[in-house]
């Protein structure tokens, strides 16, 4: 080997250990340090712990993520939250299992369930179902719970979000929000829980245009990814062209491009504050991009999760369905309390913020302010209907009904 | 100016896999001569100049130029110092013109270096002009003949102001008459003062042209004379180490019924222009139909069709009385063909597989080898194998050990071997002695005698002339896809052949057109 | 022909080699980012031993593994360069899961859905294999585009025809009828565990004992003396990327019939097997008895690696992330390539002890002059 | 009239410069491959190399806050891979396609150990500050207009220069090469260099200048379809910009319908569909160079 190549395979070398040198110099803490004060519990309808009370035991819970695995910014990362609150609230001690593949399910659960260490084991993602369901059947006396899924067994909690709910809410403030008449959803690969999201928002501007006798177009694309952000990009940029200016991110990884986009666009037209607008998806994405995004589909897994840790230590765990809409708190459209919870659990997890905390806030807020109270009145007025029962947002996990419900609300280029 | 242009001293070479090529060669070429480098195959006289060239490092040695110790470590500093090599293999990129060819690795550019096309061209055509030798600049060089192409690599050596040429075995390509011209040039370049080191097997080329000859056998020197005096014998002892055969005894046969007719065939060569156009003949048993030419005149091309490895355009292909134009090789075995293919390496073994394994390339599919399932018969294969090496006297660590640990001949002795075993009606043999040494080279050819006299047909495409003359019954000679004409060696004369392998026809020569011309090159 | 131990050395040692310093250069990151290394060893390498079970279940990987490795080394063999097993596999996994629903009597639905998905994955191959043989498409280019598309393919199908009413992210189950048994209940271990052994050791029939096996070689090697031989190179490159392929569609029918009995929609519970397989095969030196051992060694690591996140997890800092196994992998693989350590060691030696002989044999003779 | 109305999106500038954006990285990518493969070095780590590019230029640029350190450092890693792939294929004459492969899985491991390590995070790295990214001129990225002039020059250097004419004698035939004074392993090291440079440029694209942070499976494939492209291309850097045209136009297309008309499977398939098409049909006497793939040893 010449001196060349020793020299480049020598900065090959260095490259990697200077980054993992400086990587771990630092030392992000991962999990909030012990002097942060404990975060908010955000959602309204929380019930706080009693604090007062020690739990009785230690408890030991076992969280096994879905392949995609942490930093989905979805159900995995939010599972995580909702599992770390709780040990900081209940002192339980949380074991996180990360597959590899899908094939790893069933022993891993098995052998989790065999040990009989653990109190409840949380299963991430629907992807998890069958494997729980096997395991759980084999295992009687072990507690599961499964997010976004249920199963018949008893000793298996289905953590179910009523995603329809919440992207009804954020529905109405696009159609609202939108000048141009035209909004967009950036959606991932199709899945039937995606169809959740579809419907909903579909209602949600359908309801506004009734109200108003606005007609609004709705443009939906399927990108084939969850993993690809510089694809969402891309397709954002071109409902942008077409003159979408609010656009919904349903599509993990891959719609943190959705939110690049509508930035890079403002910043491009020298603006400060949509519209454009993005509206975030899972957890509060409006601290990301302030002035951007306008709002966020909060799905609480985080509840879902730290509600089934919370019961079993203190004995409700019960298996069958939990289904979290708006009115349990499990879905909703940001505030500004979640909005500080979220930055600040994301500067505890290491990650920088773009701004002082502060300064977003203010930005956030002047964003807000710039849409009459009507718009909030309304979006408000319909989350009460939808608790009080009045009224019933449509949804459906079968390809066909949600050709049907797009039919209805003439989504689609074609379309309205 | 010191006495020497060249001086090598106790040059030792070890190939990776431990053959030793060269055990501490002295060598030394004298300022402005033409130095004969005269050796067996395999006797190392290739790998001494190319370590002198710097493609090859030497284990050990010494170099020094007109007196100067000199480190060669590439074909950069061999042109450095003005040595020049024109290699028997060509060393030119076959994609490439001849122009970009001569200047490639000494481009004159413009600024920001861009190639000065019109300069490159200029100063080759004027080195054209003063060498006389002129090839076309712009074809690709897979185009041209392999006469022009030696020319470019002597351009390409002269282009870079090399006083000291090598040429490694460069009449092998060549019709006699192209011979003769070269060996005009090379003491026309004598005499401009350039010193030559010419490499070669030939007796008759070393007296013909060498001032001085070094003999080397089995890499080691055995010693410098003067050409002037020394007689070919004493070379041809000097080179193989004991007295030469010189003449096979070929009895005189009568010739059976005609086992292989080609007729009107026709073949496209790689370009997709006609290689074959048109060539007839037929061999009968009990007969060696030689065919002779320079290399790259479509000899390829013909065997290939009527062996089955490519499909003719045109014509008919006969064996055994049947047509088998365009039948694939597995066919023609089992028809009985043998096939003693003319580039070992490339189609007749695979040097990874073991002794067994290439005993039965080509018997793959055919019973007993394989059972109905489509199961080889190990047995049955190692049994073959053990045959196959008794009765040719292959030397191998055994039939398990990979064919690259056989020597070159051992490997020809093994393909031979394999196509005589299946007791074949016809043999082609394609350059059956290339690259061997002289006991393997006499093995091979008494094999091939014996074949004919069992009453096989062969066909021997050989670009030796002495072996094609020396074995066969009648002699086709061709050039650029054609059959200049048939004759029985004893009854036509070298000049002849020669002349027809230079593109004049056989009926053209017995009118006697241009007889005057052919001139014996030997002396 | 013959089994020659000595034969097998040299490719075990420089594998061995190339493993050991893959795992040096992983041990080095791990201590870098501040774990423990005892910690991460134990967990790395006692993780599978832990209990039988754990051990069955890590077994259970080599069958995906050794299958989609035997797709790559079956072409590979022939000097094409598949880089399509994972295509294969998610078109054998439809096939197997299509037929899976129907209804057919136990044992000859298993059957039929294996071969069905063999010759499914088979086609899929046997189309880079054409391309190839006959309009010179490079393999590497065909068998991306194919992967693909096959992707799209079954996504489509899954997605819009084969999906489960009630549970639409996925395909429905099929039925016990066309389900694998378990060998030892409660793991993973099921009898497609044993038929992969067996394919292993058939291709190694294939590929050593028969004639077309012979041929696939020939072509690999040296296709022009192949054509010589009476081969049609074309034709073989067609039928060993058939077989090929056929191999990566049995990885899909395993997964399907044998595991879980479905496919997500987006086909997560099939994916990177067929990526994972490349790397097993080259480390198996594409030799079925190789990608055996090395199968095992990467379902080691693949449970190791499970196991090493959970034991590297101390004080509330999550543990080494599973990908850090694929970067060993990586490391493992890039040092496969490094041409042997071995031969420049053994080319050392052997030019010493040659000129120490050419040394006495030069002075013998200078004596004589 | 809704044919009209469905293909409205090709009225937009935003489409082709989606198009040109998707363009970049693989054409980037797949030039750098040229160059190397035009000196008979296959390079299969393509992915690989563009995901190091953007982390290591994410990491520095985040750390520092420089830009120019950022794109240096990013090359760099370029450099590096390239030293190691030149000194496994080139120097000790090994397997040119097998440490690809290893950098492929490599690179995916390591960024996602990193990520964590660093940020905490398993997705994403934080956004990089407006001065670390790479500015646009007119919404235009100069990185377009760097891979323009990086395939003409590359043309202009592989067929009018006498380096170029020196490359392609030594992926062509390097002992021929080597007899006429070329060294064959400088040349050949020189290209496999230059050529995972231009691949770690296009990482550094994606991280500085399309999305402004570094976020898991970056690439996504983006390395593979380059390396689709110079066969595509039969090796010239001028068709395989075009090459990286059409790509660029069939993916922006197929993401720009709406979904709804035709099953989105269908798009997504299409620009595959149409290289293999494209590769089958009028390609089929592409001629790789003489000697690539094959290592050259010298004895």
């Amino acid at each position: 080997m010449s001196k060349g190549q020793l020299i480049g395979i020598l900065v090959v070398l260095i490259v990697i250990v200077a980054g993992v040198w400086y990587a771990t110099r630092p030392k992000a803490p991962a999990t909030p340090a012990p002097t942060t004060p404990a975060p908010t519990t955000a959602a309204p309808t929380t019930t706080a712990p009693p604090q007062t009370t020690a739990p009785p035991k230690k408890v030991k819970v076992a969280v096994m993520f879905d392949i995609g695995g942490r930093g989905d910014l979805g159900f995995n990362d939010m599972a995580w939250m909702g599992a770390e609150r709780a040990k900081k609230d209940f002192g339980v001690e949380v074991t996180y299992v990360q597959p590899r593949s899908e094939a790893d399910y069933i022993p891993r659960l098995r052998e989790l369930a065999g040990s009989g260490e653990y109190d409840l084991i949380i299963g991430v993602g629907f992807l998890l179902t069958d494997a729980i369901h096997q395991v759980a059947q084999e295992y009687p006396n072990q507690y599961f719970a499964i997010v976004d899924s249920l199963t018949p067994d008893p000793n298996v909690r289905g953590i179910l979000f009523k995603e329809n709910e919440g992207s009804a809410l954020v529905g109405i403030l696009a159609a609202y929000v939108t000048e141009n008449n035209k909004v967009g959803v950036v959606l991932g690969m199709e899945i039937p829980v995606l169809y959740h999201f579809e419907a909903g928002f579909y209602w949600g501007v359908n309801y506004v245009e009734n109200k108003t006798g606005k007609d609004v177009q709705i443009i939906y694309k399927y990108t084939g990814s969850f993993i690809d952000r510089a694809l969402g990009k891309q397709v954002s940029e071109g409902m942008l062209a077409q003159g979408a200016d609010v656009l919904y991110n349903v599509a993990g990884l891959t719609g943190l491009g959705v939110l690049d986009a509508v930035h890079d666009f403002n910043v491009q037209h020298g603006k400060e504050f949509g519209p454009p607008f993005a509206i975030g998806v899972d957890s509060c994405q409006d601290w990301m991009y302030p002035g951007h995004v306008i709002a966020s589909m909060m799905k609480r897994v985080d509840n879902g999760v730290y509600y089934a840790i919370r019961d079993v230590v203190y004995g409700n765990f019960t298996g069958g369905i939990a289904a979290y809409g708006i009115k349990e708190g499990g879905v909703g459209i940001s505030g500004l309390e979640e909005l500080q919870a979220f930055m600040q659990i994301a500067q505890e997890m290491g990650t920088e913020l773009p701004d002082a905390p502060e300064n977003i806030v203010a930005k956030w807020q002047q964003m807000r302010a710039m849409y009459p109270e009507e718009v909030w009145n309304t979006i408000e007025e319909v989350k009460q209907k939808i608790i009080s029962g009045e009224i019933q947002v449509p949804t459906t996990d079968s390809p066909e009904e949600i050709q049907a419900i797009r039919q209805r609300y003439g989504v689609g280029v074609l379309g309205g | 100016m010191a006495e020497y242009a060249i001086e090598m001293r106790g040059m030792v070479k070890i190939y990776p896999g431990g053959t030793v090529a060269l055990k501490g060669v002295d060598f030394a070429v004298r300022e402005g001569e033409i130095h004969g480098l005269l050796g067996e195959n395999g006797a190392g006289k290739t790998t001494l100049m190319e370590i002198l060239y710097g493609t090859r490092s030497p284990t050990e040695g010494e170099i020094f130029v007109r007196g100067r110790r000199v480190e060669i470590r590439s074909p950069r500093d061999a042109m450095a110092l003005g040595i020049g090599m024109v290699h028997q293999h060509f060393t030119l990129i076959p994609v490439f013109t001849a122009l970009e060819n001569v200047v490639l690795g000494d481009e004159p550019v413009r600024s920001a270096g861009l190639l000065d096309v019109q300069a490159a061209r200029a100063r080759v055509e004027e080195l054209m002009d003063q060498t006389g030798l002129h090839v076309p600049l712009d074809e690709p060089v897979e185009n041209l003949s392999t006469g022009e192409r030696q020319r470019i690599e002597i351009l390409k050596m002269l282009y870079r102001n090399a006083d000291i040429l090598i040429l490694d075995e460069p009449t092998a390509v060549l019709t006699p008459l192209e011979t003769k011209e070269l060996f005009a040039f090379l003491k026309r370049m004598r005499g401009e003062g350039k010193t030559i080191v010419f490499i070669t097997h030939k007796l008759r080329e070393v007296k013909a042209i060498t001032d001085r000859v070094t003999v080397l056998r089995k890499g080691e020197v055995v010693g410098t004379v003067d050409t002037a005096e020394v007689s070919m014998e004493e070379l041809a002892r000097m080179m193989v180490g004991r007295e030469v055969l010189f003449e096979l005894e070929k009895k005189p046969r009568e010739p059976e019924e005609p086992k292989l007719i080609v007729e009107d065939l026709w073949v496209r060569g790689e370009g997709g222009d006609y290689a074959v156009k048109g060539v007839s003949f037929e061999v009968r048993g009990g007969e060696i139909f030689g065919i002779a030419g320079v290399e790259g005149n479509g000899q390829t091309e013909l065997v290939e069709a009527i062996t089955g490895l490519r499909l003719p355009d045109r014509g008919r292909v006969l064996l055994a009385g049947e047509d088998v134009t365009g039948a694939r090789p597995h066919h023609l075995y089992a028809r009985g063909l043998g096939h003693i293919p003319e580039d070992r390496h490339r189609r007749g073994i695979i040097l990874e597989f073991t002794v067994a394994e290439n005993s039965i390339l080509g018997l793959q599919r055919l019973p007993p080898f394989m059972n109905k399932w489509g199961v080889l018969q190990e047995s049955v294969v190692r049994d073959w194998a053990r045959k196959v090496v008794e009765r040719f006297e292959i030397d191998t660590p055994g039939i398990d050990a990979p064919a690259s640990a056989l020597s070159g001949g051992n490997q020809q002795k093994l393909i031979v071997g394999r196509e005589i075993m299946k007791d074949p009606k016809v043999v082609v043999a394609a350059q059956p002695t290339r690259g061997l040494d002289v006991a393997a080279t006499e093995y091979i050819r008494r094999t091939l005698l014996r074949m004919r006299d069992e009453g096989r047909a062969v066909l021997l495409v050989s670009a030796d002339l002495d072996e094609v003359l020396m074995l066969s019954d009648r002699v086709g000679v061709m050039y650029e896809g054609e059959l200049m004409g048939v004759v029985r060696p004893e009854e036509v004369t070298l000049e002849e052949i020669g002349m027809m392998m230079g593109g004049v026809r056989l009926e053209d020569i017995k009118s006697g057109g241009a007889k005057a011309e052919a001139e014996s090159t030997g002396g | 022909m013959r089994l020659d131990l000595r034969r097998y050395a040299k490719p075990l040692a420089e594998s061995a080699l190339s493993v050991l310093i893959g795992v040096a250069v992983g041990t080095l990151l791990v201590i870098l980012a501040g774990y423990s290394p005892v910690v991460f060893f134990k967990a790395l390498f006692g993780g599978a031993f832990r209990s039988r079970n754990a051990f069955l279940d890590t077994l259970s990987y080599m069958v995906p593994l050794t299958l989609t490795a035997i797709s790559f080394a079956v072409a590979a063999r022939a000097s094409v360069f598949n880089i399509g097993a994972e295509g294969q596999m998610y078109i054998g996994a439809l096939v197997a899961n299509a037929i899976g629903v129907m209804a057919l009597p136990n044992g000859a639905h298993q059957v039929v859905a294996i071969l069905a998905a063999f010759l499914a994955g088979g086609l899929w191959g046997w189309i880079a294999g054409i391309l190839k043989a006959k309009r010179q498409v490079n393999e590497v280019v065909s068998t991306i585009m194919l992967n693909w598309l096959a992707f799209y393919l079954v996504n489509y199908v899954a997605t819009y025809h084969l999906y489960d009413p009630k549970a639409p992210y996925k395909t429905e189950y099929v039925r016990e009828t066309a389900r694998l048994p378990e060998l030892i209940p409660r793991t993973s271990l099921t009898l497609d565990w044993v038929l992969t052994i067996l394919i292993a050791f058939l291709m190694f029939f294939l590929v050593w004992k028969t004639s077309l096996g012979y041929e696939i070689r020939a072509t690999g090697i040296n296709p022009t003396a192949a054509e010589y031989g009476g081969v049609d190179p074309s034709k073989v490159i067609s039928i060993s990327m058939f077989l090929s392929g056929g191999a990566g569609g049995l990885a899909g029918a395993f997964l399907v019939l044998g595991r879980f009995g479905f496919i997500t929609t987006t086909l997560t519970n099939i994916l990177n097997w067929g990526f994972d397989g490349i790397a097993v095969s080259l480390v198996g030196r594409n030799h079925p008895i190789g990608i055996l051992f090395s199968a095992l060694f990467f379902a080691l690591l693949y449970n190791g690696a499970l196991e090493v996140q959970v034991a590297t997890a101390t004080g509330g800092k999550t543990g080494v992330p599973i990908e850090l196994v694929l970067a060993v992998m990586g490391i493992i693989v890039i040092a496969v390539a490094v041409p042997g350590l071995w031969d420049m060691v053994q080319e050392r030696l052997l030019l010493r002890r040659k000129r120490v002989e050419v040394r006495g044999e030069a002075a013998g003779t200078v004596g004589g002059e | 009239m809704q044919v009209a109305e469905l293909l409205r999106f090709l009225l937009y500038p935003t489409f082709y410069a989606g198009m040109l954006r998707m363009m970049v990285p693989i054409t980037l990518g797949a030039v750098g491959e040229i160059i190397s493969e035009r000196s008979g070095v296959v390079n299969i780590g393509l992915e690989g190399i563009m995901m190091l590019g953007a982390l290591v230029s994410t990491y520095v640029g985040h750390f520092t806050g420089s830009m120019v350190l950022a794109v240096v450092s990013g090359l760099v890693v370029g450099l590096a891979a390239g030293f190691l792939h030149a000194g496994i294929a080139v120097n000790l004459a090994g397997d040119q396609i097998i440490d690809g492969v290893g950098l492929n899985l490599f690179a995916v491991g390591i960024g996602e150990v990193l990520l964590y390590l660093t940020w905490g995070s398993f997705a994403t790295s934080p956004q990089l500050p407006p001065e670390v990214r790479v500015p646009s001129i007119h919404g235009f990225s100069p990185f377009v207009v760097l891979t323009l002039l990086v395939a003409a020059a590359t043309w202009v250097v592989v067929e009018k220069t006498r380096w170029g004419l020196r490359l392609k004698a030594v992926g062509e035939d390097p002992v021929a090469a080597e007899a006429a004074g070329i060294d064959v392993f400088k040349v050949r090291t020189i290209a496999t260099v230059v050529g995972s440079l231009l691949t770690a440029s296009a990482g550094v694209f994606l991280s500085l200048d399309w999305l402004g942070a570094y976020t898991k499976n970056i690439s996504a494939g983006r390395g593979f379809i380059a390396l689709a492209l110079v066969v595509f291309s039969r090796w010239n850097p001028l068709t395989a910009l075009l090459g990286g045209l059409i790509f660029g136009f069939l993916f922006q297309l197929s993401q720009s319908i709406p979904s709804g008309v035709v099953p989105d499977q269908i798009l997504w398939a299409l620009p595959y569909l149409v290289t293999l098409l494209i590769s089958a049909g009028f390609l089929a006497k592409a001629r790789p160079p003489g000697a690539v793939g094959r290592p050259y040893k010298r004895v």
